[in-house]
């Protein structure tokens, strides 16, 4: 049903199951943090499905310039918004003591 | 002339990094200078037809392309005077409600961000557009502090998810045609499973960035903690960036039965977000939640619009969908300030700190009655306006008095919860004591876009033949 | 045959890694689980003959990843494990799978062909100034991604040093202090050598950057460098350097080419190219450096602040 | 030159166990280190095997790096503690 050789599609598959699982994480979460790295696994999924479409149809060892700078550009993209929604998380447990134990409570 | 709309406020931000002194000053005096390039762009574009860039000067296809028709002009022309406006509002009140001075940067990365979303036809730049003003966004609303840390967080984490969905699409468009400009996707579209999954992720992602209901769970928080001129510039124009990407992908890229297909899904969240965003906003206790509730059923509208003009593929509908967002935008502007202003100054956040505010605070309250017509729809506003040629595409269909009903009842909906806050401001009983005196200067501020969206009415006739021909 | 083993392996690797991420029960392991999976993900990359991607990873994924959640992990009390209920978990599983469904059943469609772009794009190399094509791609051909992406950096960084809370302050070891200072001429030495070769092979502005974040953020740690900071103008002159040189190269190159009659925005003259990109990456490495470091290890001053504030607290 | 890297990843799905199981915190991030090595080791012979030279400074980047994660690790270990997690799950 489809023209791909079996390695290309043993990583379409691996990359459309990165997402799923990435997908799974980020609804399920329930941690923030957690859902944080479900994120970045959706990422990675999408990157790998665009690094192994970037070889079809091209000579032996020759790939996609325009994909791979796509693929650079979205991971310094996904790079930063990480940083910034870990820097917030950071916050947010600093800025409800409730759920935070600092630490410069006396220990026992 | 788009060089300079991207330039300027881009190195406006950069020089206001390094001296935070002189922010303030350099952010107005890019935003005067950026509307008045964006009027004379608009006014070029309207009498040489649309202007259209290969970045870098390479063909088409490799380069990123822009264009800037009559919609794309219209649209920066209103996010360079909202910020202009804006920038005002904040100027006179900065000390006063201790607006750190990142708003300033911020800003005028906003409107680089936007700018640069208005023009882009390339789904892969739309892409880092959309990511840009998302971060943006979640950095402005967290300019309030500890309590809009949680809702700034959830905003960034659905907004991320949002452009990863949306990615995906354009990875799959990427590798089912090769190419990423939209124009020159359109002339090699085909209807089959890859490309209607593709425009369905990319519609799940880009509908959670909009707010669209049923996606809309993050905006009130995070509109509501947002300080006023934040929440102002939010929903405003915001949340219109990827309702844009949305019409152009669906008005551009897809075929006829695909269009079809998905419009019930649209027309239908559409009269959802009406009718149960307008419910949300008549319940909750808080002020600014009921604006930023009201912007989740405004944009009920905009789907509604975009449902039917898909549907029926009738220019009045794509008149009315622009025209929604337009005298949204300005009447949302100054909801958000006049009621930023009136809770800043009585010093509350429900809406029963807005009791006898017309004594108090009359030009602020002023400004939102009138602003408020415009949401209902009252003549002539400029939400009149929309709501007129989306009544008479119906009108043109014929046979179409369900669609009539929802209407008349969101209308009763909106009117409802206008009134809810005007009949308390003119409850002069017992009117809550102001915090300090009321200035003068920000309500005059809040009542210029609340002006503006009734003065639409006046250049109605300019406005539909320039959004009835466009209409994407 | 024996190539079709490996990449089962590794898929499977991949996909048990990012599993038992989501899954584990502990935080704690999860984010270590993370860690491996991205250490895989640039041997994957490297599998598929994308250094340019394995480099970046290895730098983000080995590096700052690593750092960057272990030090958010370092600010939240530890859970105990979370145990969801059937209907909390069924769901969503439910949910996934269809969606997989729905997308492996697109991506099965997908034609075999390569984008007419590669043709073009190959084409059009000699024109850009550099040889690679990857960077012909970031600088050149498509630079209004890139500068747009180096704003995206920009503001991840302010947003980041508006929230950040007042960080701790960390003891030094002596073991990790020595080690970071023998790390350090090595990772410049390196940065330099990726920068350089990004003009004709896989490396660049961003590998550079990335890899010497990573080595300033090791040297942060134990307390080295502490001029770097926000609040120092010459570093937020270099971090915004990034940014604005991109700028005002594109400015200088719009004055070279008034000669032409078309004056187009971000077009390097061809026979300077090769030096505008130079520029231009050279400024972006610094600032991606510098913009990376602080991203990881915050505000140190607000650190000292904390520090001297709570001095009494901190010694009970 | 291929069956070399069959095994090199073997080695890592053994290694794989035990950051899974763990069972103690300490057993993980070694094996994560294990993964880091064998990368390095690995990404060489693929530069042999693909004929990818720049596949060398990867390795070389990967070499540099792979210390920095686990010393950041433990910089936070030592303010934080969170070797010592609540639960007994985890002690050996």
């Amino acid at each position: 049903m489809t023209d791909l050789s079996p390695q290309l599609l043993l990583y379409i598959g691996t990359a459309a199951g990165l997402f799923a699982i990435g997908l799974y994480g980020f609804i399920v979460g329930p941690q923030t943090l957690r859902r944080i790295l479900a994120l970045n696994i959706i990422g990675a999924g999408i990157f790998m499905l665009m690094v192994v479409l970037a070889y079809r149809g091209l000579a032996d060892g020759a790939a996609d310039p325009v994909l791979q700078a796509l693929i650079l550009t979205g991971l310094v993209v996904a790079v930063s918004a990480t940083a910034f929604a870990l820097a917030l998380l950071a916050r947010l447990k600093q800025a409800r003591p409730g759920q935070y134990r600092p630490e410069q409570e006396p220990g026992p | 002339m788009m060089v300079l709309l991207l330039v300027l406020p881009l190195v406006g931000a950069l020089l206001m990094l390094l001296w935070p002194k002189i922010a303030p000053l350099l952010t107005l005096l890019t935003a005067t200078i950026c509307s008045l390039a964006a009027l004379q762009l608009l006014l070029q574009v309207s009498e040489q037809g649309s202007q259209q860039i290969l970045l870098a000067g390479w063909p088409s296809g490799l380069a990123i392309s822009l264009e800037a028709n009559s919609l794309s002009c219209l649209l920066i022309l209103l996010t360079t005077v909202l910020q202009l406006l804006v920038a005002l509002y904040a100027f006179a009140t900065y000390r006063r409600d201790k607006l750190g001075t990142g708003f300033w940067p911020l800003s005028s990365l906003l409107q680089l961000g936007l700018t640069s979303l208005w023009l882009s036809r390339d789904l892969f730049n739309l892409y880092v557009c959309l990511e840009l003003l998302g971060l943006v966004a979640v950095a402005l609303v967290s300019l309030s502090g500890d309590k809009a840390i949680k809702p700034a967080l959830n905003y960034l984490l659905l907004s991320l998810f949002g452009s990863l969905c949306y990615l995906l699409g354009v990875a799959m468009l990427y590798g089912a045609y090769g190419v990423l400009d939209i124009s020159a996707l359109a002339l090699q579209w085909q209807t089959n499973i890859l490309s209607t999954a593709a425009l369905l992720l990319m519609t799940l992602g880009l509908m959670l960035k909009a707010a669209l209901w049923p996606l809309h769970g993050w905006l009130p928080a995070a509109h509501g903690a947002a300080p006023a001129p934040v929440s102002a510039l939010l929903s405003a124009l915001v949340v219109k960036g990827p309702l844009f990407i949305l019409c152009l992908l669906w008005l551009q890229l897809a075929s006829a039965p695909q269009a079809v297909a998905i419009a019930p899904l649209f027309t239908g969240c559409g009269l959802a977000a009406l009718l149960l965003g307008g419910v949300s906003a008549l319940r909750t206790p808080f002020a600014k939640n009921m604006v930023a509730y009201s912007t989740v059923a405004q944009l009920g509208y905009a789907m509604l619009a975009l449902g039917l003009l898909l549907r029926f593929n009738q220019p009045l509908f794509a008149a009315a969908l622009w025209l929604f967002v337009l005298a949204h935008a300005l009447a949302k502007a100054a909801c958000f300030l006049a009621i930023g202003e009136i809770t800043a100054t009585l010093g509350g956040k429900r809406l029963n700190t807005l009791k006898g505010a017309s004594q108090t605070m009359p030009l602020a309250m002023f400004a939102f009655a009138v602003a408020g017509g415009s949401l209902i729809g009252l003549p002539p506003s400029g939400g009149f306006l929309a709501k007129w040629a989306l009544l008479q595409g119906l009108w043109l269909q014929g046979d179409q008095l369900l669609w009539l009903l929802a209407i008349v009842l969101a209308t009763l909906l909106s009117a409802a919860y206008v009134f809810r806050v005007v009949v308390l401001a003119f409850d002069r009983a017992d009117p809550v004591a102001p915090d300090f005196a009321p200035r003068i200067l920000p309500q005059w501020l809040a009542l210029l876009p609340a002006l503006a969206v009734w003065a639409m009415a006046l250049y109605s006739e300019p406005l539909l033949r320039l959004l009835k021909q466009e209409g994407l | 045959m024996s190539l079709l083993l490996f990449d089962a392996t590794l898929c499977l690797l991949l996909l048990v890694l990012a599993l038992a991420s989501i899954l584990s029960r502990q935080l704690v392991h999860g984010v270590i689980l993370y860690i491996a999976f991205g250490l895989m993900m640039a041997l994957a990359w490297a599998r598929l003959a994308t250094p340019d991607l394995a480099l970046a990873e290895a730098a983000i994924g080995a590096g700052l990843t690593g750092a960057l959640c272990f030090s958010a992990l370092a600010r939240q009390q530890l859970h105990l494990p979370v145990v969801l209920s059937w209907p909390q978990r069924l769901w969503p599983a439910v949910f996934v799978l269809l969606m997989l469904g729905g997308v492996l059943a697109a991506l099965l469609q997908l034609p075999p062909t390569a984008s007419p772009l590669v043709d073009v794009a190959q084409a059009e190399l000699i024109n850009s100034g550099v040889s690679h094509p990857v960077t012909a791609v970031l600088l050149n051909f498509r630079s209004w991604d890139t500068l747009l992406e180096l704003v995206v950096l920009l503001l991840a960084l302010l947003g980041a040093l508006q929230v950040a809370p007042a960080a701790k302050a960390t003891t030094s070891w002596p073991l990790s202090l020595s080690w970071s200072r023998l790390l350090a001429p090595m990772v410049i030495l390196l940065a330099g050598y990726l920068l350089w070769a990004g003009a004709s092979q896989p490396g660049g502005a961003f590998q550079a950057g990335a890899l010497l974040a990573a080595g300033a953020v090791v040297l942060r740690l134990n307390h080295q460098l502490n001029w770097l900071r926000w609040s120092n103008f010459w570093i937020r002159l270099l971090i915004v350097s990034g940014v604005s040189a991109f700028v005002l190269a594109a400015l200088l190159a719009m004055l070279l080419t008034t000669d032409n009659t078309d004056v187009i925005w971000l077009r390097w003259p061809p026979q300077l190219a090769g030096g505008f990109i130079l520029l231009v990456e050279l400024f972006a490495t610094l600032a991606i450096a510098l913009t990376l470091t602080l991203l990881v290890v915050g505000e140190p001053a607000a650190a000292e602040q904390a520090q001297q504030n709570s001095g009494g607290e901190a010694h009970d | 030159m291929i069956a070399l890297a069959v095994a090199l990843l073997l080695t890592m799905v053994l290694g794989l166990w035990r950051v899974i199981k763990g069972p103690a915190l300490l057993d993980r991030l070694l094996s994560v280190q294990l993964f880091g090595t064998t990368g390095v080791a690995l990404c060489l012979v693929l530069a042999q095997a693909l004929g990818v030279s720049a596949l060398r400074d990867v390795a070389l980047v990967l070499a540099v790096l792979a210390a920095a994660a686990p010393a950041a690790l433990v910089q936070r270990l030592k303010q934080q503690k969170i070797a010592q997690p609540p639960s007994s799950e985890d002690n050996p």
